[in-house]
């Protein structure tokens, strides 16, 4: 019980005289954090077992804070409302959020001590592919449970993941047939130097060349590069009388993509621009006046009209303002809190197996429509394509029938067609054939 | 075939704008000072946030005022860059004259503070500020002027800081909890902001079919030639100008003869930091603004310098140039689409298509200007004398 | 005929087109010790960067004992046998004298010799006993950042005999050095010349008088003239050279104008009357006719230094004419506008340093205020 | 600074000497049983790998500390040498978890059918344990042979090597079908020695050998700073004209020690790797070279001890600050950079040293330690002079 009054002292003489004592602690924290007490820092965790503590792993500092950040605002929310309505099991959720600094490695160390030394009953977090596949060997070798909310590039699907965003069928490829029909058949990839526009671009030349289209061309930028003046010109040349440019650009890039685009006279009449990685909070950092007529793919848009999403915007906003948007990866992040909660309250536990299991088939009134987990670990999802308004909303301009089941192993990239996934059927497992 | 020329040119150059408007302030503070700011970045970040406030000032005035707001974000960057450079120079970097290194470290330092304070500024932060400010400042002059400084400064120096700190960091602290969100909220968080350039600035003029100049790119050039122009005036027409060639030509001498040196130091720093303003404002153009905007820039702009030459603005005007066109070249493909596709030159074809994209262009240009140097290990323009050689 | 260990054959230098050595001839044998002397900028120490191989030559070559230096790098040439010690002394500030002097003793300069093999006794017998010649054998294993500057420049010394060159060449050895340290260089130069060959550059000329045996005068860039101190000293050229008519400010006017302008900054004001005294006064006292009163006006005017502290220029006072006329000017510069406080300080430090009779005092004031009264 | 002068006999310098050797290998034997013996009983599985990786970061700051503290040469890109090394043994593991004939799974996401030839050589442990240390050892080794031999040194050198980072990350990131691009190679579900890379055991394993490597890179560069090479390299730091104008090539010494230094970080980078499951191009990240810098600064340069404990302490503040105030991290850096370069020249050892080096000496009977950090340029002359080539 000494540490603990140390601990609490140091909080206090921290912030005063952050340089020695902060290193003070670093010491004193290594040799005493094996008595497994809470290490939370919150009133709460004082009396164990009143709460159930769950991770929140996503970069708070670094190149991907800026979109990380809204995604924890959404997950918060969903936290707060839920303990609002009497926690899960009767017991308070305590959050633990934990900073990944959009470092692959530090993703991993920061699982790993959400897991081992808090002890969390789940993890919530990541945004970039590399953080997931990061993260990854630690939830497998412990065993433990992530949820990821951001739409990927699929090829994955393992047992100790819970994907909540879109599998490249429940997003590319549907906007690729799309533009097929509505556009043209001529395209131009251009994607931020990683795996998610690789990969995605990859499916993208595979389903053209299935399909009738043409790759004219592709081209990657690497990340937080803002000179496009090179790809422009090549998309020029590429496309001289015009088409669609399929752009999976992420950050920083898009807004000097956007901009010179503008700059070089290609409106989104001749040129139309479909992104995969722009959704309300971007259009809102590049500017309305360059994107409005571009095209976006996504499952959700903050204009989609249903209860659920009318309450939860205005519920959004009540907290955070009213001149924050929600989008595609907060809603996912937000809806799979409640998946999780649920799953939690069917299986009266938050035992790892026992949640796993009792999340199959687990489904929501979301935002965004109906969802249903499917033993596949990724959920079934409603597509839509928008374009941008003046106002930086999206008006949909179509949208599927009903949800779409995901397909983690693409169907259209030779290596992985035929395969799928199905972790409720223990013969089957993360990848078997049909 | 003409209109490619043109166009590749127009382009090349467009880049080389950028990338010299950029190592501009970097060569007069590297060149004039022998400081390594690596805080340049961050210097025309601040510009560049400059620029998204007085936008906001203008869209909520409306009328006119959205067109015409760059005219007053321009001068406004370069004054709120060049003062906090003159801060900059004050605080840390008059300490650290002659060591080049120590200054590449502590500029580093001083980055990663920008970049935290842009992300976490709010109301309560500035209060805390101000009051740590205050208290230190006003503790500090009651102290020296009741009390014998010199004894107990050894204890009463730390003990002074920590105090104003944690009454600082108490008062912004029950402000945060207090206050009204809309108060305690960051001002600009770490997303980034939207900088929208004025609609005369968006298209484009075409020339022929194929080409379009974009307006923005148009108004950077024009800008990076008034720059020079200004800077080139400032240097060698003006009295402080003068003074500061001769300070940097022999500091000691320069004393002697009733040149303030210190004041020359700050003035110098101050310009080259309002000059890193003028070049966030630019890029507002043509990119983002965000916390990490001044990374993007940094390494590229002191390749400029190095490769054109300390001490020469003439270096820094053909490095970025020529950078930037091979830049373009390699990076387009262009290379790859000029040699004519014979089976002789396939395997050149072969190897510049390998470096056709924005990626791989850098590779080749570094490893282009390594080669450089083996020729000109002292960058294009080298000052020359017995002073320098070794 | 023997070889000469040194010849040098129309060796010229430029950079960006000026020529700081110009068809530079200059040989000399074995065994010798010669002196150069020279105006500044005369190309003294750039003629040393031509034989280290730190500038090569734009035109002509160099020859050490035959060899073409300009095939060599520096550390070549080194190894060749030519040594050299720098203008300000040049000694590695963190290692001990004695690490200082073992690496110059080092025979072996290879990487891996140096990684490997360990010192050799003789080595450590050679550091000993030139510890003991440079009179640094109970300083030998501090640093030699705490060395003081005589020391360094003995330190330098040795390292240069350590590495057993035939040739030595020392850039201004006494510079900086008391009056003693300085005789006690001249008599380590003069017993080094019995078994090594040495050129010495050198601008006091007390010193060159008592080293030098052969003298060579360098001027823009090119051998003026040869030959023994005395000859030197009475060749009409050299008077023109070091007495010129180029520089117009003798050292006296800098001294008496620094003083003048360093009390005319005392309270951080230095006016524009108070300008027009100084260069009124000084023009009119150095200079005859209103022709060269006005260029010299306009050298002063360039030079009106910013507070150099007193207490180091009245010392360089020498004679008490020349005190009297500082004062006098000083106190015309403070009486041109209003005295104020910090001006009457300043003036308080200066008659207390000048350290002047008091009626002598009283006198030039009142002539300085006469003088004032007479100008306005 | 005190002129201490030292006047007794060299034959009690040579005792003294002596003495401090032994007290020194001592010291680091009782370092090293704790860090052996008693840190894994009292720390958790996750301190413990926590320290482990902080202890394989020592390392690399052992390489910065040879090349910036000792010879003055300040590197910005030994992410570059520390990635190389990581990357070797991640290829070694990706290739050693696989069966006969089967290729490394991302290359399916890209369409590889065949492994590339670069990959081949990394199925034996040999080549791959010599690979560690070699290919940084060349790469630097070439890249310092170039930047070198110019004479380029001072912030030219450390800008340049900082391109090359830049230059490096980007080939290694947007290479996705040669090493997987951004998404690095995982290591902890690979195999090892027939066991997981990423189960205890094997961490524990890696643990020990990351002590092991520790003690052995402290006592190379122990020996590579102590004698007269040691010395050479604070000359050159010193004063690199005196040098070359006394018969010795710098540049020789300099690819040398520059290349020394990268195959230590190699080795740094290879453990690091195992430790923290997983090597990707973000270890070039500009920010992080810099750090390994400070880490050095911090703890004082020029004294190796210093290079460790500044890399342990940064990183031990810098994991526990971030967890309670990820916000204050980067102003706690920045503010680290600051101290350290205006107030604190000579790092902890340094101010140690300053406050209590006489007595810890004399309570060991040893001479007195007088050994500031000196400025690169204390002489007044020096101070004025322009940074790059110039040097009067």
């Amino acid at each position: 019980m000494v540490t603990r009054f140390n601990r609490r002292k140091f909080l206090v003489y921290g912030s005063a005289t952050l340089g020695t004592s902060m290193l003070l602690k670093a010491c004193g924290g290594t040799t005493t954090t094996d008595t497994g007490e809470a290490d939370g820092g919150t009133e709460t965790a004082a009396a164990d077992g009143e709460t159930i503590k769950v991770g929140i792993l996503h970069s708070l500092s670094g190149t991907m804070a800026i979109s990380e950040t809204t995604v924890v605002d959404a997950e918060m929310l969903a936290i707060k409302e839920i303990n609002a309505a009497g926690g899960v099991l009767g017991k308070q959720i305590e959050a633990v959020t934990e900073d990944g600094a959009s470092d692959w490695p530090t993703f991993a160390e920061k699982a790993e001590k959400l897991i081992d030394q808090d002890q969390v009953a789940v993890v919530f977090g990541c945004w970039t592919s590399a953080s997931r596949k990061a993260v990854l060997p630690v939830f497998e070798s412990k065993n433990h449970m992530l949820w990821y909310p951001v739409q990927y590039e699929g090829q994955e699907c393992s047992q100790n993941i819970f994907y909540t965003g879109a599998a490249p069928n429940q997003q590319i490829e549907p906007a690729v047939d799309w533009l097929l029909e509505n556009k043209s058949k001529d395209f131009f990839l251009v994607g931020s130097d990683y795996v998610f526009p690789r990969t995605a671009n990859t499916i993208i030349k595979e389903q053209l060349a299935a399909k009738g289209g043409n790759t004219v061309g592709e081209d990657y930028l690497p990340l937080g590069n803002t000179e496009v003046t090179p790809i422009i010109t090549k998309i020029k040349a590429a496309l001289p009388d015009g088409g669609v440019i399929f752009n999976s650009l992420n950050g920083d890039s898009n807004v000097a993509f956007f901009k010179q685009l503008q700059g070089a006279g290609m409106g989104p009449d001749q040129y139309p621009v479909m992104s995969v990685s722009v959704a309300e909070e971007e259009v809102r950092q590049i500017g309305t006046e360059f994107l409005t007529g571009h095209l976006a793919s996504w499952n959700y848009f903050q204009t989609v009209e249903t209860p659920e999403n009318e309450k939860w915007v205005a519920d959004f906003k009540a907290e955070f303002g009213d001149d924050r948007v929600t989008n595609d990866p907060m809603e996912a992040a937000y809806i799979m809190v409640y998946l999780w909660k649920q799953a939690v309250e069917a299986a009266g536990t938050t035992d790892i197996p026992e949640v796993r299991t009792a999340a199959y088939g687990q489904e929501m009134a979301a935002p965004e429509g109906p969802v249903t987990m499917n033993p596949n670990h990724h959920l079934s999802k409603t597509v839509r394509i928008g374009e941008v308004m003046d106002d930086g909303m999206f008006n949909i301009l179509w949208e599927t029938d009903g949800p779409i089941d995901p397909e983690p192993w693409n169907q259209f990239v030779p290596d992985t067609i035929g395969f799928a996934c199905d972790w409720s059927d223990p013969a089957k497992g993360g990848k078997f054939e049909i | 075939m003409l209109e490619g020329l043109i166009g590749g040119l127009f382009n090349g150059i467009s880049i080389g704008a950028v990338l010299l408007i950029v190592a501009l302030g970097l060569a007069i503070v590297f060149g004039l000072m022998g400081v390594i700011n690596l805080a340049h970045g961050e210097l025309m970040m601040f510009g560049a946030y400059t620029t998204f406030v007085v936008q906001n000032v203008a869209k909520s005035m409306g009328g006119i005022a959205p067109e015409i707001y760059v005219f007053a974000a321009l001068p406004l960057a370069f004054v709120v860059s060049a003062l906090l450079g003159l801060l900059l120079e004050r605080t840390v970097i008059r300490y650290l004259y002659g060591r080049p290194l120590e200054t590449l470290l502590a500029t580093w330092g001083v980055s990663l503070i920008l970049i935290q304070l842009i992300r976490s500024i709010s109301w309560p932060m500035v209060i805390g500020l101000v009051i740590f400010a205050t208290l230190f400042l006003i503790g500090r002059w009651a102290l020296t002027r009741y009390t014998d400084w010199d004894r107990i400064s050894q204890w009463a120096n730390p003990i002074f800081l920590g105090l104003s700190v944690a009454i600082a960091a108490v008062v912004s602290f029950l402000v945060q909890s207090s206050g009204s969100s809309q108060f305690v909220r960051p001002w600009f968080g770490a997303q980034n902001v939207d900088v929208t350039p004025p609609s005369w600035l968006r298209g484009g003029v075409a020339i022929g079919s194929a080409l379009q100049f974009p307006y923005a790119r148009l108004f950077i050039i024009v800008l990076t030639i008034l720059c020079l122009v200004a800077v080139y005036w400032f240097l060698n027409g003006t009295a402080w100008g003068l003074r500061i060639r001769s300070v940097t030509q022999n500091r000691g001498m320069s004393a002697c003869l009733g040149i303030p040196t210190e004041r020359v130091d700050a003035l110098t720093f101050a310009l080259g930091s309002g000059l890193a303003g003028i070049a966030g404002f630019a890029v507002t153009l043509l990119g983002s603004v965000g916390p990490n905007l001044g990374g993007n820039y940094i390494v590229d702009a002191f390749m400029v310098v190095v490769v054109g030459g300390v001490g020469k603005l003439v270096g820094s005007i053909v490095a970025a140039l020529v950078i930037g066109i091979v830049t373009y070249l390699v990076g387009s493909g262009t290379i790859a689409l000029i040699l004519p596709p014979t089976a002789f030159f396939q395997p050149a074809i072969d190897f510049f298509n390998f470096f056709a994209t924005t990626s791989m262009a850098k590779v080749m240009v570094f490893a282009l200007i390594i080669a450089f140097l083996q020729v000109r290990p002292a960058g294009l323009f080298p000052p020359k004398g017995r002073s320098v050689e070794l | 005929m023997s070889t000469k260990v040194l010849d040098i054959q129309d060796v010229t230098v430029s950079f960006d087109g000026f020529k700081a050595i110009n068809h530079l001839n200059f040989s000399m044998d074995e065994g010798e010790l010669r002196v150069i002397i020279g105006p500044n900028g005369a190309g003294k120490t750039t003629f040393l960067d031509v034989i280290t191989g730190k500038t090569k030559p734009t035109e002509g070559a160099a020859y050490f004992k035959g060899q073409d230096l300009r095939k060599f790098k520096e550390h070549e040439i080194s190894r060749l046998g030519i040594g050299r010690k720098f203008q300000t002394p040049r000694v590695y500030l963190n290692l001990t004298p004695r690490e200082n002097l073992d690496l110059s003793c080092n025979r072996d300069k290879n990487v891996f010799a140096t990684l490997f093999k360990k010192a050799p006794p003789a080595e450590k017998r050679t550091v000993s006993g030139l510890l003991e010649t440079i009179g640094l054998d109970h300083k030998a294993d501090i640093p030699a950042a705490l060395l003081s500057h005589g020391e360094k420049q003995w330190l330098e010394i040795g390292m240069l005999v350590a590495q057993s060159p035939d040739l030595l060449l020392v850039d201004e050895p006494v510079a900086g050095l008391t009056d003693e340290e300085t005789e006690q260089t001249g008599n380590l130069l003069m017993s080094l010349a019995e078994s090594h060959s040495i050129v010495v550059i050198e601008h006091d000329m007390e010193f060159v008088r008592q080293i030098a045996r052969q003298v060579t005068v360098l001027h823009q860039g090119s051998v003026l003239c040869e030959g023994t101190m005395d000859e030197v000293q009475n060749d009409p050229k050299v008077i023109e050279v070091y007495l010129g008519k180029e520089t117009t400010l003798t050292p006296e006017q800098m001294l008496l104008l620094r003083i003048a302008a360093t009390m005319a900054w005392a309270d951080d004001n230095f006016a524009d009357v108070q300008q027009e005294v100084i260069l009124d006064r000084l023009s009119r006292r150095f200079a005859h006719n209103p022709d060269e009163q006005a260029s010299l006006r306009d050298d002063l005017k360039d030079l009106l230094a910013k507070e150099i502290p007193l207490e180091e220029l009245v010392p360089q006072l020498t004679t008490p004419a020349q005190r009297e006329e500082a004062l006098m000017l000083s106190y015309e510069v403070i009486s041109a506008n209003q005295i104020n406080q910090s001006e009457a300080v300043v003036y308080q430090k200066l008659l207390t340093m000048l350290n002047l009779p008091p009626d002598t005092v009283s006198r030039l004031e009142a002539a300085a205020r006469e003088a004032l009264a007479a100008s306005n | 600074m005190t002129t201490e002068v030292t006047t007794q006999p060299r034959r009690a310098a040579q005792a003294s000497q002596k003495r401090k050797f032994m007290i020194e290998a001592i010291a680091v034997i009782a370092i090293a049983l704790i860090l052996i013996v008693l840190m894994p009983m009292l720390l958790t599985g996750f301190r413990l790998n926590l320290l482990g990786r902080f202890l394989a970061l020592a390392i690399v700051a052992l390489g910065i500390d040879l090349i910036w503290g000792f010879t003055g040469l300040l590197s910005l890109g030994h992410g570059i040498f520390f990635a190389l090394g990581g990357y070797a043994f991640a290829m070694y593991l990706e290739l050693n978890t696989l069966g006969e004939g089967q290729l490394p799974e991302f290359f399916g996401l890209y369409g590889v059918t065949e492994m590339p030839l670069f990959w081949q050589p990394f199925n034996s442990f040999p080549f791959t344990l010599l690979a560690i240390f070699l290919i940084p050892a060349i790469v630097a080794g070439l890249l310092g042979y170039l930047v070198f031999r110019n004479r380029i040194r001072g912030v030219y050198f450390s800008i340049l090597t900082q391109a090359a980072l830049v230059v490096f990350f980007n080939f290694f990131n947007g290479q996705q079908k040669l090493i997987n691009g951004t998404n690095g190679l995982k290591t902890s579900t690979s195999m090892f020695m027939g066991q997981q890379v990423g189960s205890d055991g094997m961490r524990m394993f890696f643990y020990i050998s990351t002590v092991i490597a520790l003690i052995a890179m402290y006592a190379l560069c122990r020996w590579l700073t102590s004698g007269r090479f040691g010395r050479m390299l604070v000359a050159i730091r010193d004063d690199e004209n005196r040098v070359r104008f006394s018969g010795y090539d710098p540049t020789a010494y300099k690819v040398l020690v520059f290349a020394v230094s990268g195959a230590i970080a190699g080795v740094a980078g290879a453990l690091y790797t195992v430790q923290s499951g997983i090597i990707s191009p973000q270890v070039m990240d500009i920010a992080f070279s810099i750090e390994m810098v400070i880490w050095v600064a911090v703890g004082g340069r020029a004294t190796l001890v210093g290079a460790i404990l500044g890399a342990v302490l940064v990183n031990m503040a810098r994991s526990l600050l971030s967890e309670r105030f990820p916000d204050v991290w980067l102003f706690f850096q920045g503010a680290l950079f600051l101290i350290v370069v205006t107030a604190l020249p000579d790092g902890i050892i340094g101010w140690g040293r300053r406050q209590f080096g006489s007595a810890v000496s004399s309570t060991l009977g040893l001479a007195p330690t007088n050994l500031p950090y000196l400025d690169d340029s204390p002489e007044p002359e020096a101070v004025v002079e322009t940074p790059e080539f110039a040097d009067k």
